[in-house]
């Protein structure tokens, strides 16, 4: 159970959000909304343990992420607005490398099947500087399929550059993980329907005002 | 200072007086409270430091004999010896504030190492410039790749590294971050740095031409130079505190308190 | 006092070029650093008050 | 964790032979740099002869020095070093395992060429020796070293130059007693105390630098 306790961030001299405080279960879906500028990045940066917030904690099963780096970051994948890729090696070898890292490292069939699930299965040996924006964006998805079933996704406009077909695919991805007990904290400007149980808003209000 | 209330989850305000009931001896450390503080202290330490500053130059001036070997040259000693400590004592001093600064988060002491670094800066040019007027007469050349002042060559390169480091980045609070890790890092390799520059001179040059062979301590001399020695840590002091304050202005400038100085005369 | 006149003071046993030039550089420096933090402040109240007010509208 | 450490390592290694101008850039600057010191001081045979480990190794810390910049900027480009950081081995692990690699494209090519470079000054074969052992731990030191100032000056502009404004300080005392060891041969003292603490330099860039270069990385993604 991931727990956000009174997060407060001052980005240069602005303050974008401060007392934000929630709570996301197993199972259950979190989406972020607010106005460009309002601090969604930085919250998820926040609850990633990138970005360290001037006020405030998060907890992981009642203790603070700092404290227990290696398990929490087993559980977390995180997608951001950079595709974590590199231009010049393929989806293959891409993914070989990210699950490595994420410390369960998958087959070479596992990572096609992974592939095959975003509709990559055609492309999947090609140099990623060849694909396009949403492929590009697909393989770096991929890397949801190879990893523990019960973690935690923190997404970062995932959808953005997706055509309809993959949007669908991708928001049963997400409906599948929250079901197999996993937890999903993403934002999206676009209105995607998700059949999930629940979804919990979390706002960070408009223009981020003066500190 | 109000903050956005949102729909669902949270209200409430983070104001800093929220702080105030954390341990006492943070009182000081916020910048609020630290502002006034250094207002009041920069008068005295500027008064001593000319105080300090008259006596010292009186003893070493007017009252100092005249040095056998070296005539009157040597008085540069004076000058030169206080400016050395001075830059190598502010680049300890500002790297321990930027040490706790990264490690203990708080901004006040970020801020501070990084009002030290022109200063520190500033005392090695001049160390380096009395250093080389001081060589001239004594070894006939301007620049003398002694240890001492090699070294000193090389500080200056540190501060400069570290005052473009937190130049480059934009964000208060990295920079200051950044800026402490090459502080800690730079504090580490100052005595390797030192050592390996006089084994290298000793290996080319032998010991002929290098500071060592100064005069030896007279009693005055040694008062003169300890009374200019105290007058510089003075003027750092004050120079330092009147420093940190216009930094924090500059980045509190949103914060009421801020306001209500800003809007009285300077 | 071991000088006998202020020429002889300012003669420096025949340094003078030396030792004065040192003390004239650091007088300079130190006074250059004083007026360049002096301006600094300065400069913040003057760019806080001509746009410090249009601050405030935004602000409320 | 050896596995995510070799796993990184091979990865940019993999990278860097996809993109082997990167590596020939680095040993071509090394040539060039040593080749012009003849040109600006003169062919007299004697004075070469004298400041060979100078040139040699000021050319070598240059050049590395130069391709700092390749170890982290690509990764926090594309977004890459953000999964490092979230990988689940300790970060410093893996900055030895980029630095390491960084090593292997430049300090190690560098420290082979080095001997033909060497002929040129006609230096002994004892001193070329003293020279390549130097160049083989003065290198790794040097990449260490230089892997902080690559992480603090991440994504700023002017980056390389500021890199290098940072860590060439830093560089001073590997530079004495790597030429100091040539130095020594030629005058018949022995390299060896200046190797043994070469290797020393290199023992403690290797066990502080990657906690500090880590550090950086992570006030970096801030």
């Amino acid at each position: 159970m991931l727990e956000a306790v009174s997060l407060g961030c001052v980005r240069g001299e602005r303050r974008l959000f401060s007392n934000t405080g929630f709570s996301v279960a197993k199972g259950q879906l979190l989406r972020i909304t607010g106005a460009n500028g309002s601090g969604k990045t930085s919250l998820l940066r926040i609850l990633c343990g990138l970005l360290t917030p001037s006020d405030g904690k998060v907890l992981w099963n009642t203790r603070p992420i700092g404290e227990q780096r290696e398990d929490y970051h087993r559980a977390l994948t995180y997608v951001g607005h950079l595709n974590g890729l590199k231009d010049d090696m393929t989806p293959h070898e891409n993914l070989a490398v990210a699950s490595t890292l994420a410390g369960c490292p998958a087959g070479r069939s596992a990572r096609r099947d992974a592939l095959a699930g975003f509709g990559l299965a055609h492309c999947a040996d090609l140099p990623v500087r060849h694909l396009s924006q949403g492929q590009r964006r697909r393989v770096a998805l991929a890397r949801l399929a190879l990893q523990n079933p019960s973690g935690i996704w923190i997404l970062d406009e995932p959808f953005t550059a997706l055509d309809a077909e993959a949007v669908a695919n991708l928001s049963r991805i997400i409906a599948a993980h929250a079901a197999a007990g996993g937890i999903v904290i993403f934002t999206t400007h676009m209105e995607v329907t998700i059949a999930a149980a629940n979804i919990v808003l979390v706002n960070l209000g408009q223009q981020a005002d003066r500190a | 200072m109000t903050t956005r209330d949102s729909d669902t989850y949270y209200s409430g305000n983070a104001s800093p007086s929220a702080a105030k009931h954390r341990i006492h001896w943070f009182h000081y450390a916020s910048p609020q409270t630290f502002y006034p503080l250094a207002g009041r202290l920069i008068p005295w330490f500027a008064a001593l430091a000319v105080l300090l500053g008259a006596a010292g130059m009186y003893v070493g001036f007017l009252v100092a004999p005249t040095d056998a070997q070296q005539g009157d040259a040597y008085r540069i000693i004076f000058l030169h010896v206080p400016a050395a400590w001075m830059s190598m004592f502010l680049y300890v001093v500002m790297a321990f504030w930027a040490g706790v600064g990264l490690v203990f988060n708080t901004r006040l002491s970020a801020m501070l190492a990084t009002a030290i670094a022109p200063t520190g800066a500033m005392f090695t040019f001049l160390a380096l410039w009395t250093g080389s007027l001081w060589g001239k007469p004594t070894w006939g050349t301007w620049w003398v790749w002694d240890a001492r002042l090699t070294s000193e060559l090389i500080l200056l390169f540190l501060y400069f590294g570290f005052m473009a480091l937190q130049a480059a980045i934009d964000d208060p609070r990295r920079a200051d971050r950044a800026g402490a890790v090459l502080a800690l890092v730079g504090v580490i390799n100052v005595p390797i740095i030192y050592f390996s520059v006089i084994w290298w001179n000793t290996l080319h040059q032998g010991a002929s031409i290098s500071m060592k062979s100064a005069p030896t301590m007279a009693m005055t001399m040694l008062l003169g130079m300890l009374l200019m020695a105290l007058c510089f840590w003075m003027y750092s002091i004050a120079t330092i505190l009147a420093r940190v304050r216009c930094i924090l202005l500059e980045r509190e400038r949103h914060t009421d308190w801020c306001m209500t100085e800003l809007r009285g005369t300077p | 006092m071991i000088w006998s006149g202020p020429e002889e003071f300012f003669a420096m046993g025949g340094y003078g070029l030396y030792v004065w030039g040192s003390v004239v550089v650091v007088a300079i420096a130190l006074v250059i650093e004083v007026s360049l933090v002096r301006q600094r402040r300065r400069a913040l109240f003057v760019q806080f008050s001509r746009n410090g007010n249009t601050h405030d509208e935004t602000q409320a | 964790m050896i596995r995510a450490f070799v796993c990184v390592a091979r990865r940019d290694l993999a990278l860097a032979l996809r993109r082997k101008s990167d590596v020939a850039n680095t040993l071509v600057f090394f040539v060039i740099v040593t080749s012009l010191f003849p040109l600006g001081v003169g062919p007299e045979r004697s004075l070469l002869h004298a400041m060979a480990p100078g040139i040699l190794w000021v050319a070598a810390l240059l050049a590395s020095m130069l391709s700092l910049a390749r170890i982290f900027e690509p990764d926090f480009a594309d977004g890459t070093l953000e999964q490092l950081a979230l990988g689940v081995e300790p970060l410093s692990v893996l900055v030895i395992g980029k630095i390491g690699a960084h090593w292997l494209l430049t300090g190690l090519p560098l420290t082979l060429i080095s001997p033909i470079l060497a002929l040129q000054f006609d230096l002994q074969p004892l001193a070329i020796l003293a020279l390549c052992g130097g160049l083989l731990a003065g290198t790794a030191a040097l990449s260490l070293i230089g892997a902080v100032g690559a992480a603090l000056t991440l994504g700023l502009r002017g980056g390389g130059v500021l890199a290098a404004l940072l860590v060439l300080p830093l560089y001073i005392p590997v530079l004495i007693f790597g030429a100091g060891a040539v130095g020594a041969v030629e005058s018949g003292l022995g390299a060896q105390p200046h190797l043994l603490l070469l290797g020393a330099f290199f023992l403690t860039s290797l066990a502080s630098a990657p906690w500090a270069t880590a550090t950086a990385i992570r006030i970096a993604l801030d």
